[in-house]
């Protein structure tokens, strides 16, 4: 799949949770195609366009929709690149690079999965099930967050699977983490994260203890996205590799957590 | 009106024009076939390639400074061997120069690895890293002092029959001195400028960026610095020198090449648009064609 | 919670708070009293003084850079005994400690401009630039080797009796043989970095920016080599470190302030904010009443 | 006069000359007072706010309208910083210091005088000529450009008092450059003057010629504006001197120009 640097305009853009989130809905600028094959745990490189930022900030593939050629990006408010993403407007336009790094597996048709998504982490997971509903297997989703404000596109997730949620208060379904919700202690076929390093590691010890296979993916702080800067580097069973271009996806039993 | 963009700069190393990628940002150019064609390029220096393979350094390896980056990624790299096996077949295909970066912890180390690259034709060049900040043996201390660069130079020189480039480090009080060294033992050419020692803190977890606490800053930032010994530089020595440092557009490479730079190398602003490089070159065209210039070496050292 | 932000930076200077204004980014204090209390600062550094008046360098002296300028003032002063006459009786006023940089062309021009400031007690320290990159003679010259910077430094302690600060510049090998130096030879605190030496051309004109070539360069963008110095030092000298270079918040001084600087100077960023500073005491409270700091000296050196 | 440091809103924006000027009315954002007593000759130290421009722009004085609040700003795109000025909307915020530099001096009631712009350099000009006619002298207006297109705000200068025009290709007024124009042979009691700096000499020299006194506004880079960095001197009779603060208006007397 051929990377390219693309012009996207945003004809949309909702805040979430507050002002901590936006949901921007994007199209190619020129009028054009979606790059094709675009898939789940992929991501882009957007260009902030501000002043005081410089390098790239990666955002992963929230949505794909090939029907109305638009491309959704979840952008959490977290430093001065992702502040500006989100305070753009319907009509600005925004520099990507895309598709980088790879994507989630599929599991055979009719297999079990859940897909854990918490804050920010949710975003690759809603294009997942929508992916994975398409090709058969039934979507379940963990989704875990703070405090009911800030569980993120619930009415999205809702129309693609089973929606499981817990909140560290209690304000919406299960009290506490995503661990602590009686769907993690089933046996899946596949379960997928994404999240927060603290939450996948609890998630990934959860999976191997109910003997499911598990992959995760990780957010580790990248320059280029290409492969060429080697900044971003994830300690594996095969030394360190590049999150961007060897991930961002990974199987738990490729990485050295305990 | 025709122009002339290649610069020669001996011992066979020509480049159809002066733009070339900067070691360990443009991997191994494989990277960057999506986008663009890099036959364009006057050359590409393939990342650092040390004797035996190298894990790099812990994360993190990188932080955003204002208008930089800091990078520790230590050279990170499975070694020559695996260059010329795996690597070499794959990418002699471009039509443009290959340079390799080489390190190495002691003379003899660098000058083995450019012993097992001389028999690849396909190598024009390599580039002698004697300033890399990154690893704790070797690499700055070499580029440090006079005695350093020399030593490593003779080694390299002694080792490799085509053209040597020695890249120097700017954390130095004079970097004249260390060019002046390397060219008397036989550099053909000298790169500069490698990384300024830099650092960076996380005030909130109040601990530093960096795994490696100190690390080496690329990008915009370090531009004047860079111009600024390219031009004491170039007035000094009679080799030709290949100028880096924050250059992002054809505007920035002429700022070198009126310093006294015949050729020059993109670095960071790869990871920032990944076709920077071939974009350069075209204004760098468009600039002559503004200005009635009919070959790049009358806009050379002009300052 | 009571919060301890003063600073004994010893032999008799003392600070309310550790921001203090770097030379010849602040005049003389007056022009900024329209923005704000100067009362609110640690200390203030007031602009290159010099045994006699200076015009400095013909103009253009400036040049806007990636997160920086370029500057090339070349030490423009009215003499030190214009200073004596006619601004410190104005200036003294001001609660906050006041400290006069001091620069020359030899040791005696230093020790000089410093025995005529001695008898004014409000002149709390003498900041001794041994860094200038602007002019011809001595400036940076002291600043580079270990010997200048020992001959200026005992010349000026010699002749002046309260707390001495040496002004290390940034265009060295090892900063902390200098600093070493400095405080060897009585040297009370050292501040960095002065600017690092830099350049840049007007490619459309094909000229440089500045009237001198090269000139200094300041601001963001040297943040990180100022960082690491500073780090550097800290750990190598007993006394004081003063640390200064591309400061624009208070995050950004913690960052010195954590790699070991007991004070800090506020320099460009004053062009672009002239609020800056006391915005900057501000920010460093709020820091410390988040993180539980009940006294600077807890985020001291840390890293 | 205190200096500030103000958030000005932008309530109008106004594309000249094609899209090489923005004219930019702008009141406080807070909806108070304008600082008091600004007056023609002085400037503002704007932040373009953009990527990749540190340190503010000096921009002049255009018209200042105590009784409406409205400062106006006529901005030339001449670099980065000048044009993210240009190209800022209605609504956007301007944070500026000011007010900052000398004012052109006044003559007598009744004086005869005649107001020299080019370019860009008519911005001072428009307030001058205000302030001369509440005074009680009639100004005379020399405006010089390109071509007629080049010619900026002429229906406010026309309000404002008499208008000769001069331009290069002969499209508007005298052909030529405004030393071309007969008004320039005249005797004035001052001529002012504004504009790229080969124009302000010519102007000098000419008004020698003719016995006129004549104050010229310098527009050397600056870095803070403030007099503390001493970057903008010129030299002067009495040494550099800081435009920014000992100018930007300056008797030609005071200068060295020959």
């Amino acid at each position: 799949m051929k990377k390219q640097i693309i012009d996207f305009r945003i004809i949309d853009r909702k805040m979430l949770a507050g002002d901590r989130y936006a949901l921007l809905k994007l199209v190619v600028a020129d009028g054009s195609q979606l790059p094709e094959g675009i898939r789940a745990g992929q991501f882009a490189q957007v260009d902030a366009g501000c002043k005081g930022v410089m390098l790239r900030r990666p955002i992963s593939i929230n949505k794909i929709d090939y029907a109305t050629g638009e491309l959704w990006l979840l952008v959490r408010d977290a430093g001065r690149g992702t502040h500006a993403i989100t305070r753009l407007s319907e009509g600005d336009m925004l520099n990507m690079v895309l598709p980088l790094g790879n994507t989630f597996s599929y599991p055979a048709a009719g297999s079990k999965v859940l897909l854990v998504g918490g804050g920010v982490g949710v975003a690759p997971m809603l294009q997942l099930g929508i992916e994975l509903k398409a090709m058969g297997t039934d979507p379940v989703f963990l989704l875990g967050a703070r405090s009911q404000t800030d569980l993120l596109e619930l009415d999205e997730f809702s129309r693609t699977g089973k929606v499981h949620v817990t909140t560290e208060d209690g304000s919406m379904g299960v009290r506490g983490f995503v661990t602590d919700h009686p769907a993690m202690n089933e046996r899946y076929d596949m379960v997928y994260c994404c999240g927060p390093a603290p939450m996948m590691k609890s998630v990934a010890r959860s999976a191997r203890k109910s003997g499911s296979a598990c992959e995760v993916s990780l957010e580790n702080m990248m320059a280029c996205g290409l492969g060429a800067c080697l900044c971003c580097v994830e300690k594996t069973v095969k030394g360190n590799v590049c999150v961007c271009t060897e991930g961002p996806v990974f199987n738990i039993d490729q990485l050295t957590w305990n | 009106m025709e122009l002339n963009l290649s610069v020669d700069l001996g011992r066979g190393l020509k480049l159809k024009n002066p733009v070339m990628t900067a070691s360990g940002t443009f991997g191994y150019g494989e990277e960057f076939a999506d986008f663009i064609n890099l036959d364009k390029l006057g050359g590409y220096i393939v990342k650092g390639t040390t004797l035996n393979p190298r894990e790099g350094n812990d994360y993190p390896r990188m932080a955003e400074t204002p208008s930089g980056m800091l990078n520790a990624v230590g050279l990170q790299n499975k070694g020559v061997d695996y260059f010329i096996r795996e690597i070499y077949p794959r990418i002699q295909r471009f039509d443009s120069a290959m340079v390799v970066n080489v390190s190495g912890a002691s003379p003899d180390d660098y000058a083995e690895v450019c012993r097992r690259l001389a028999p690849l034709d396909g190598v024009a060049a390599v580039e002698v890293n004697i300033s890399c900040p990154n690893v704790k043996q070797g690499g700055m201390a070499f580029g440090t002092t006079c005695e350093g660069a020399a030593a490593v130079t003779r080694a390299v020189r002694a080792a490799f029959p085509r053209h040597v480039i020695v890249k120097l480090s700017p954390n130095v009080t004079s970097v004249t001195d260390i060019a002046l060294a390397a060219e008397a033992e036989g550099a053909d050419s000298v790169s500069l400028i490698n990384t300024l020692m830099g650092m960076a803190i996380d005030v909130e977890r109040r601990r530093p960026c960096l795994s490696t606490i100190t690390g080496g800053l690329s990008g915009p930032a370090v531009r004047p610095v860079a111009v600024r010994m390219v031009w004491q530089v170039a007035k000094a020595v009679k080799i030709p020198v290949i100028g880096l440092g924050g250059i992002t557009c054809g505007r920035d490479a002429l700022e070198f090449i009126m310093a006294g730079a015949t050729a020059i190398e993109i670095g960071t602003a790869n990871f920032i648009d990944p076709a920077v490089t071939v974009k350069a070159v075209e204004e760098i065209t468009d600039y002559c064609h503004r200005h009635g210039i009919s070959d790049i070496a009358e806009l050379r050292g002009i300052i």
